[in-house]
């Protein structure tokens, strides 16, 4: 079937112009988001994951039609958010909501959680608080709180159970998809299970999609069906997190995988080679990876590997695929 | 003491520049009269007048003639000669088309001023002028040299005894002793600083920490505190001023004389004496002060009488509350009788309602002869002597316009005998009172507060004039 | 130049010429003409009109102020209506008062402000501190006026230690000219070291609580050691925006201090002035003000460039 | 399918950030907040109370018993025109907040629209914001009050006005600071995903997260305002006669500094009280309404 | 043998520090006790709040002067609990060393990173400003920062998280301190960046026969790191032994519970989270006897009666836990769920 996805994004694009710095230096440019190209069908899930600043939160907001793209398009089931009228684009939020990672700054302090819950609505439609009353009650009880805590304001919760008020105003609008940016990085790790079970639960009940965004790969693997790997602005590999996790075919991933600390007796210490950090605004022409890569050669040096197939739903930026996959698995935990 | 030679002296407002004869301002007199520059004749403490750079003179019967003698082997400071020329030059330049004297009208009623020789003056002056040498003792009449006379305002040139030092902007001026003066060894202060300080705390804080070792008609306020003060002397001096609650009579319903008398009746003069100016001032009856010629007291005509003051208001069918505008210029005495006055005028039904104004504005609104006249009461006080003579023009501030007074006017500058003027200008007087022109209040005394060992210092002051030829140490 | 200084740059003419505009535009509605009241009240209507003439006034709104804009480009800022003299010269006359006072001013209130607002930082919730802290909300609460009133009463009056006002100027020597301007210093000071303190004791707790702060002690540097060389610095930020902003008050606090203490300073000139209608004085007073206050701000925002390394300033 | 409400629950709800105790309970308890509070309170009270009633008339001049000591009848004596001196204090309460209620309305309307305005747009309406401030920063009250009474004739409304103008800027870039601050807050990111244009984020979001500030700070512009109010009656170019008025009574204290020092005292001391206490009270509302400060004690 | 060292480095003994938190006072610490032998490592773990950083802390004397620290801290044999301020600077930067959690903060942004990686040179060892600078540029060599002869006089806003995180380490170790204390060193920084990071205090410590105590709250981390570790809940040590130990053979509730939330890499997708129930509690609503007792599934009435003593379950492994039987039999199917 060849129906229109969830989530169609196309070479899109994120520039940040930097603070001018010198009268006859043109001012400085972060290439946040350089070319990314992603689908995601009803029902599945991304993952995202990558290092600090390599563009993952600027992705989340460009889906979520935050920010305006340099260029390219994200299209939610066939409408382009950046084409479409703001009344429309406010329409079709209550398909896509978005999670935050900070629990205590993501929630207004000096809302009830009625209100915080309720807001989607009340943009979608209207402000007649009361009939909300019901279907708020409905979503805290979906994210396993009382539909009591309604009046109660966000300082009178924990971390876990905020995130929970956050799940929950992102459901109210019975939304097809929920970008949630590093959702349990602020949590402590009893708590963390808490909100990650509670999420593969909600999607399991009512068919949502996520776009997961973290730096913590179990994280990704445990709750999504298809990961993209990012890497200065780009996806430098995708796939099935078991195909991507056990048979890596980026170099970058192998890093990661393989930075990875491991909870086990005997673990040990184990070395990782010292990498230096690539430059985000340099535009360089090779692999921006290269300086980092054990495996580079001189034609990753100066030509910039594409997006390919190295196998059944697996694609990766790399020259030299074949030969990391060759590489014997890093070991992951059991 | 190391003093003994110089002295500082604190005045009330600077002076905007230092030639008395193209400018209004009293405090450029008090500066500069019969110290920097001389007249021909000088004004005593008394109020008589006798001989300076004119030796003697002689009036014609119907007072329309005076000859002056000037003395002799007098130079200005810049070493040019004192001459009749000089005296010519300076009065026919007060009298010109572009002059901004202050008695302007004075000098263009010269019909001519002839110099017979260098030593002989004759002014022949279109009506009869009883007063004559007294007015030309005044600052306007200052004698100037005539090359110098165009840059007086900064650098002035005169015959008198100092010649300007220093001149603090704002702050203060000081003169130092001329050593070519005439009388040179007569002269005992060498150097007189005069400060600026209008605060009249500020006046009190510079005498008592000797700042300051004179301070002429220094605020009556602070007076009381130095009276008991051994370190110090207090002269209380009359003055010609009269202090007066302006009636705009061009304005309804003040064009009505019932309801001005019941403005004068509603007002007690006595507090309000008390009240502005710490009791240093002599109830008036009409524009006309006590000592001066002619003189009689009109202050029964209109007594403090607030129910008779109401019975006025509705006989003038006014409905009460009637509500007048009055605009107090900045000096102590209008700010603070102001508010006494509209205190004493509400209890009768008047609402004044308060606006106070800077002089300039004061000037523009309420006084400029081709004005609005936008006012209904107003508090001024008017230092002139002698000069009932506005009330008969036209276009002065208060509207009066009165044929009757007009006339009676008329009579008085033209009667040359004493006896027969000193009735009409009583006449005059009581017609003021009777018409209710003004809310005449009161003659101002002017206090002078002086160190004990300063000597010389005049208590009457007759007009706005220091004369520091006559200050010594003890 | 950096980008930064440039920009502060424009942004401070720009500021000029607003403060210009403004000053010109309401000025020039002032009721009451300047050659009426030079003329006095007796003057003739043509002999007005003469004077007017004269002065200027006559030209349109628009000629005058590129006239008087080109007069302060080149440092000619006409004659005085009332002295006659030079504006120029009239101003020079009255900042030789008011520039020291201001100075002598700003450097009390900075004394007095860091040495209380370092000393209760460290020494916080101590007795120390509340007692000058409660002085401080005492010395807020003064209205600088009043204290100048005050001290008259106990200096100049009660001990006849300093003179009560005036200013003898700086030819008598400059203890003389120091002497009589002790006395509004110290009044002008109080009230704004009372704020400064109070702001720099909050700067310096914020600092203290700083991470920075830990990793300093945790390298064997004392308590004082850390305040003197890491944590000051830090502080200065928020303090040296507030003295900038004081600068504003201090002068406008000239204005009244100047009446109290009958000097002869800037603010009264401006004072004397708008009663004679001298607008010419007026305006170029008002204009110099502003000009002090946009330039120390101008001069704050550029320090904090050279103070903090995170503005870049590597080609100023 | 397992339903989400197999989904462990939290322990019961944990309070975090503010204890449990009323703003008012730890109010009460707060040393500056008290003191702040009662001496404002007595101005406020001293204000309302001589709308019924004074000792004596604050209007009525009596020149016979002028500078009396303090007696039984005039418990702080007379001034120089024998008015009641505690009236005229009761009465001078009025005009004081009076002149600050106003002027510091005219600060926060303009000043808090034209902040919020600029955190909002950012861009060049900002920066035209901003540089406005600053240029009006300029212009102290006591310089824009002298250049307006020489237009408009001194009096209480160019008073008001040259105050209220003064106070724009201080406000405008407050609002901004900590609307910007707000801005980049999660919460309101999560607004705008949810669809909220920026003027419902301002009024529902950033305006309810900056009011506790701007509440300390109205306290610290009211006394502000009653210093410069002070200042221009004392310049004369304040609140006009006969209004009974702090500042104006300074003044004509000063002219009797050496005979009546006491009378220059008392105006004085009322003003410093007044300000005094709004200054406390807003000591205090810091303390209590920051949660971050609060926690230190 | 171990027993010829007659003292440790570090031997702390029945450490409690009490807190004025927001909700009044309250136990931060309770009864911590250990020993360090000289190069050796010592790993805590716990949540957020649980007393780790307090008792870091605790040890390098920085506790605000509000703090009521109880029980005695022997470094070398010298008694450090109640040491005035002047003396404990002699030894902090010198031969106690701490590397706090957020790169970010924890530099002065004022001051160039020469300068402040010099200062502990100057202070303890007198170097001139010369030698000390030489020396910071040899010891930023040494972690790795690039270039450090031409950087030593940026300012910190000019690096990077990760190389902040170098500089502070190089901060640390600048007097060669027989004890380092490294609080959360890479909490804050990338997966790849933490590995680097972590290589470089091993190796630092190892090259320089360092103590250190390595605090984290991924037991990840503390695994691959250290030799012994503790385990602390609500300010109390739930568990300590040699790592490889306490991983083999988790005793207590809290330990299993917090291995068993960690979502795994390569678990089979759909597989459920074992949680802990509830969440971490306020220091100021501590249960009364164990501070687990709330949240354990093998909760019986008498863990809420005493704190449980410390249970010796094999050689140096201690569980605070009075069901250790139930939980070390149940354990056996945590690894395998
Ligand atoms: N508004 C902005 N202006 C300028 N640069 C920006 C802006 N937003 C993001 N960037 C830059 O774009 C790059 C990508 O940032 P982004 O926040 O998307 O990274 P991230 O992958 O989410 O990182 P993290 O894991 O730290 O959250 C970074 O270098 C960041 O500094
Ligand atoms: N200065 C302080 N004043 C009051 N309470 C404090 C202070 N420092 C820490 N606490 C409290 O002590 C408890 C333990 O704090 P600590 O910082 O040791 O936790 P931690 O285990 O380091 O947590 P994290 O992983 O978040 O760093 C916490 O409840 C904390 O709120
Ligand atoms: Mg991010
Ligand atoms: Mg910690």
């Amino acid at each position: 079937m060849t129906a229109v996805p969830l989530l169609d994004v196309k070479d899109l694009e994120q520039r940040y112009a930097l603070p001018r710095e010198s009268l006859f230096r043109p001012p400085g440019q972060v290439r946040a988001l350089n070319g990314v190209n992603v689908q995601v069908a009803a029902g599945r899930s991304l993952g995202i994951v990558g290092e600090s600043g390599s563009g993952k939160s600027t992705f989340a907001r460009l889906v979520m039609a935050l920010e305006r793209p340099t260029s390219g398009q994200v299209a939610l089931l066939g409408r382009d958010l950046n084409r479409i009228s703001a009344d429309e684009l406010r329409r079709t939020r209550r398909d896509f909501q978005m999670v935050f990672q900070d629990p205590y700054g993501s929630l207004d302090p000096r809302q009830t959680i009625a209100r915080i819950v309720a807001e989607p609505l009340t943009v979608l439609e209207g402000a007649d608080r009361a009939t909300f009353g019901e279907r708020v009650a409905a979503a805290l009880r979906q994210v396993g709180l009382r539909g009591a805590d309604m009046e109660k304001y966000p300082h009178e919760f924990s971390g876990g159970q905020r995130q929970r008020i956050a799940i929950a105003r992102a459901l109210i609008t019975q939304p097809k998809l929920i970008v949630a940016d590093e959702p349990v990085s602020a949590l402590d790790v009893s708590v963390q299970a808490q909100v990650l079970n509670l999420m593969q639960d909600l999607q399991e009940q009512f068919g949502l999609s996520y776009v997961l965004i973290s730096h913590d790969l179990a994280v990704v693997d445990y709750l999504c069906d298809e990961v993209a790997v990012m890497y200065l602005g780009r996806i430098v590999e995708q796939g099935r997190p078991e195909d991507l996790f056990e048979h890596c075919a980026h170099p970058y991933t192998r890093a990661l995988l393989e930075a990875v600390p491991r909870a086990r007796a005997g673990g040990g210490r184990r070395r990782r080679g010292s990498q230096a950090i690539a430059s985000q605004s340099a535009a360089t022409t090779g692999c921006p990876y290269v300086v980092r890569c054990p495996l580079a050669d001189q034609h990753c040096r100066e030509a910039l590997p594409a997006l390919r197939k190295v196998g059944e739903g697996h694609l990766a930026a790399c020259h030299r695929a074949e030969a990391v996959m060759a590489l014997p698995p890093a070991a992951v935990e059991g | 003491q190391s003093k003994k030679d110089s002295v500082v002296m604190g005045m009330t407002l600077e002076p905007p520049g230092l030639d008395p004869t193209n400018a209004a301002a009293a405090a450029i007199a008090e500066v500069t009269l019969y110290n920097i520059y001389e007249t021909l004749t000088k004004i005593n403490e008394d109020g008589t007048t006798s001989p300076l750079l004119a030796e003697s003179w002689t009036a014609s019967p119907d007072l329309k003639t005076y000859t002056f003698k000037l003395r002799k082997g007098v130079k200005f400071h810049n070493g040019e000669p004192f001459n009749s020329a000089a005296v010519k030059f300076s009065f026919e330049r007060n009298a010109a088309a572009t002059s901004t004297n202050k008695d302007k009208s004075l000098f263009q009623a010269f019909e001519k001023v002839e110099t017979p020789d260098a030593d002989t003056v004759v002014i022949a002056v279109k009506h009869s002028e009883p007063n004559l040498p007294f007015l030309l003792g005044q600052a306007s009449g200052s004698i100037v040299e005539p090359k110098s006379a165009a840059t007086n305002v900064t650098q002035p040139v005169g015959t008198g005894p100092y010649q300007l030092g220093a001149w603090a902007k704002g702050s203060s001026i000081t003169l130092t002793k001329w050593a070519d003066y005439r009388n040179a060894s007569a002269i005992k202060l060498s150097k007189v600083t005069i400060r600026f300080i209008s605060d009249p705390a500020a006046q009190a804080a510079a005498l008592l920490s000797n700042d300051v070792d004179a301070f002429p008609r220094i605020a009556t306020r602070v007076v009381a505190q130095f009276k008991s003060d051994p370190r110090f002397t207090v002269l209380i001096g009359g003055s010609r001023a009269k202090t007066i609650v302006a009636i705009n009579h061009r304005k309804k319903p003040l064009d009505d004389v019932r309801v001005r008398r019941a403005i004068l009746a509603a007002i007690d003069r006595k507090a309000l004496i008390d009240g502005a100016v710490e009791g240093f001032g002599t109830p008036i009856g009409s524009f006309y002060t006590p000592g001066s010629l002619g003189y009689v007291d009109t202050t029964g005509v209109n007594p403090y009488d607030p129910e008779k003051a109401k019975k006025l208001l509705t006989e003038a069918g006014v409905t009460a509350p009637l509500e007048l505008s009055l605009k107090l210029p900045p000096p102590p005495y209008a700010r603070q009788g102001g508010e006494i006055v509209a205190a004493q005028l509400a209890k009768v039904g008047i609402v004044a309602k308060i606006e106070n104004v800077e002089w300039a504005q004061w000037l523009s609104q309420v006084f400029a002869p081709n004005g609005p006249h936008n006012f209904d009461l107003t508090i001024v006080s008017h230092v002139e002597p002698f000069d009932l003579v506005k009330l008969t023009e036209p276009d002065y501030y208060i509207g009066y316009n009165n044929e009757a007074f007009n006339a009676l006017y008329k009579q008085i500058v033209s009667t040359p005998d004493e006896a027969s003027r000193t009735k009409l200008l009583g006449d005059a007087q009581r017609m003021l009172a009777t018409d209710a022109v003004s809310a005449y209040l009161f003659q101002p005394q002017w206090p002078t507060i002086t160190n004990k060992k300063l000597k010389g210092v005049w208590k009457e002051v007759p007009q706005f004039e220091n004369d520091f030829s006559a200050w010594s140490w003890e | 130049m950096s980008v930064f200084v440039l920009r502060r740059v424009v942004t401070l003419l720009a500021t000029l010429v607003g403060a210009s505009l403004i000053i010109f535009l309401v000025l020039d509605a002032l009721p009451g003409n300047a050659a009426q009241m030079l003329m006095g009240a007796d003057a003739s209507a043509d002999a007005v009109r003469a004077l007017t003439v004269k002065l200027g006034l006559d030209q349109p709104l628009a000629v005058r102020y590129l006239q008087w804009i080109k007069g302060l480009l080149v440092g000619d800022l006409g004659n005085s209506y009332v002295y006659g003299t030079s504006v120029a010269s009239l101003i020079a006359e009255r900042l030789v008062l008011t520039v020291p006072l201001a100075i002598m001013a700003m450097t009390i209130t900075v004394t007095l402000a860091l040495t209380a607002g370092i000393y209760t930082a460290a020494n916080h919730n101590r007795l120390g501190d509340v007692g000058v802290m409660s002085l401080t909300q005492i010395g807020i609460a003064l209205p600088n006026f009043w204290f100048a009133v005050l001290l008259v009463l106990l200096f100049a009056v009660r001990l006849q230690w300093l003179s009560a006002g005036g200013f003898s100027g700086w030819e008598d020597g400059i203890w003389l000219g120091v002497k009589s301007l002790l006395l509004p210093a110290i009044s002008l000071a109080v009230v704004q070291a009372a704020i400064l303190a109070r702001v720099t004791r909050s700067a310096v707790l914020e600092v203290l609580r700083e991470d920075f702060v830990r990793t300093a002690r945790a390298k064997g540097l004392g308590k004082r050691e850390v305040l003197w060389s890491h944590v000051l610095r830090n502080a200065m930020i928020p303090v040296m925006t507030v003295m900038g902003l004081q600068f504003a008050n201090l002068l406008a606090g000239t204005i009244v201090i100047e009446n109290v203490f009958y000097l002869p300073g800037l603010g009264r000139l401006i004072f004397q002035s708008i009663a004679n209608r001298d607008l010419i004085v007026v305006r170029n007073c008002v204009m110099l003000l502003a000009t002090m206050v946009v330039i120390v701000n101008f001069v704050v925002d550029v320090l904090y460039a050279f103070i903090d390394p995170r503005i870049k300033v590597h080609d100023l | 399918m397992s339903a989400p409400l197999t989904t462990p629950i939290d322990a019961p709800i944990a309070t975090r950030r503010l204890p449990a105790r009323t703003f008012w309970a730890r109010a009460l308890r707060h040393r500056s907040f008290v003191l702040g509070g009662s001496l404002s309170l007595l101005v406020l009270a001293s204000a309302l109370l001589s709308l019924v009633w004074t000792p004596w008339s604050p209007y009525e001049i009596d020149i016979a018993s002028k500078l009396r000591p303090p007696s039984a009848a005039h418990w702080l004596g007379t001034d120089s025109f024998g008015r009641d001196i505690v009236s005229l204090l009761l009465a001078g309460a009025r005009s004081t907040i009076l002149v600050g209620v106003i002027a510091v309305g005219i600060g926060l309307s303009f000043g808090v629209t034209l902040g919020l305005l600029a955190s909002a747009r950012r861009g060049w309406t900002e920066e035209i914001i901003m540089r406005f401030s600053d240029f009006t920063f300029a212009f102290p009250a006591v310089l824009s009050a002298i250049m307006l009474a020489a237009v408009f004739g001194p009096g209480m409304v160019t008073s008001i006005v040259a105050i209220g103008i003064f106070q724009i800027p201080t406000l405008t870039r407050l609002t901004r600071g900590s609307a910007n601050a707000i801005w980049a807050r999660e919460f309101v990111l999560a607004a705008r995903a949810a669809g909220k244009g920026a003027f419902r984020i301002t009024i529902e979001h950033v305006l309810p997260n900056i009011l506790s500030i701007l509440i300390v700070q109205v306290t610290i512009q009211f006394a502000l305002a009653i210093l410069a109010e002070a200042a221009l009656s004392y310049l004369g170019l304040g609140t006009q006669p006969p209004q009974p008025s702090w500042g104006r009574m300074l003044n004509d204290a000063q002219t009797l500094l050496f005979q009546s020092p006491m009378l220059a005292v008392y105006p004085g001391a009322a003003i410093a009280i007044a300000v005094l206490g709004l200054n406390l009270l807003g000591d205090g509302l810091r303390d209590l309404l920051d949660p971050r400060l609060a926690r230190e004690r | 043998m171990g027993e010829r060292q007659a003292v440790p480095l570090l031997d702390v003994d029945s450490l409690g520090v009490g807190l004025n938190t927001s909700r009044g006072p309250a136990q931060a610490v309770r009864d911590v006790r250990f020993t360090l032998k000289r190069g050796e490592t010592l790993g805590l773990v716990g949540e957020s709040g649980c007393g780790k950083s307090v008792t870091a802390l605790s040890l390098m004397g920085l506790l605000p002067d509000s703090a009521v620290v109880t029980g005695s801290i022997k470094l070398d044999g010298d008694e450090l609990a109640g040491l005035a301020d002047a003396d404990y600077c002699k030894l902090r930067g010198n031969r106690i060393s701490m590397i706090f959690q957020e790169p970010m903060t924890a530099l002065n942004p004022m001051h160039t990173i020469g300068h402040q990686v010099a200062e502990p040179l100057r202070r303890h060892k007198n170097y001139s400003a010369a030698q000390a600078r030489k020396e910071a540029i040899a010891l930023l060599d040494r972690v790795g920062l690039p270039d450090a002869i031409r950087r030593v006089d940026a300012y910190p806003h000019q690096f990077s998280g990760g190389q902040r995180q170098r500089i502070t380490i190089a901060m640390a170790l600048a007097c060669e301190p027989d004890l380092l204390i490294a609080d959360e060193p890479t909490t804050a920084l990338d997966v790849t960046i933490q590995g680097q990071i972590l290589d470089l205090i091993a190796d630092l410590v190892e090259e320089r026969g360092m103590s250190m105590i390595l605090i984290s709250h991924d037991l990840g981390v503390i695994a691959e790191n250290v030799q012994r570790m503790m385990v602390m809940y609500g300010g109390i040590v739930v568990e300590s032994g040699p790592t490889d130990e306490v991983f083999r053979r988790m005793g207590h509730p809290y330990t299993q519970g917090l291995f068993r939330a960690r979502p795994k890499l390569g678990a089979r997708k759909g597989t459920r989270l074992k949680t802990i129930a509830g969440t971490v509690p306020e220091l100021a609503d501590l249960p009364s006897g164990c501070a687990f007792s709330d949240r354990c599934q093998l909760v019986i009435d008498q863990c809420r009666a005493a704190l449980p003593p410390m249970i010796d379950v094999g050689p140096g492994h201690f569980v605070r836990c009075i069901r250790t039987d139930v939980s070390l039999a149940e354990r056996v199917g945590v690894l395998t769920a």
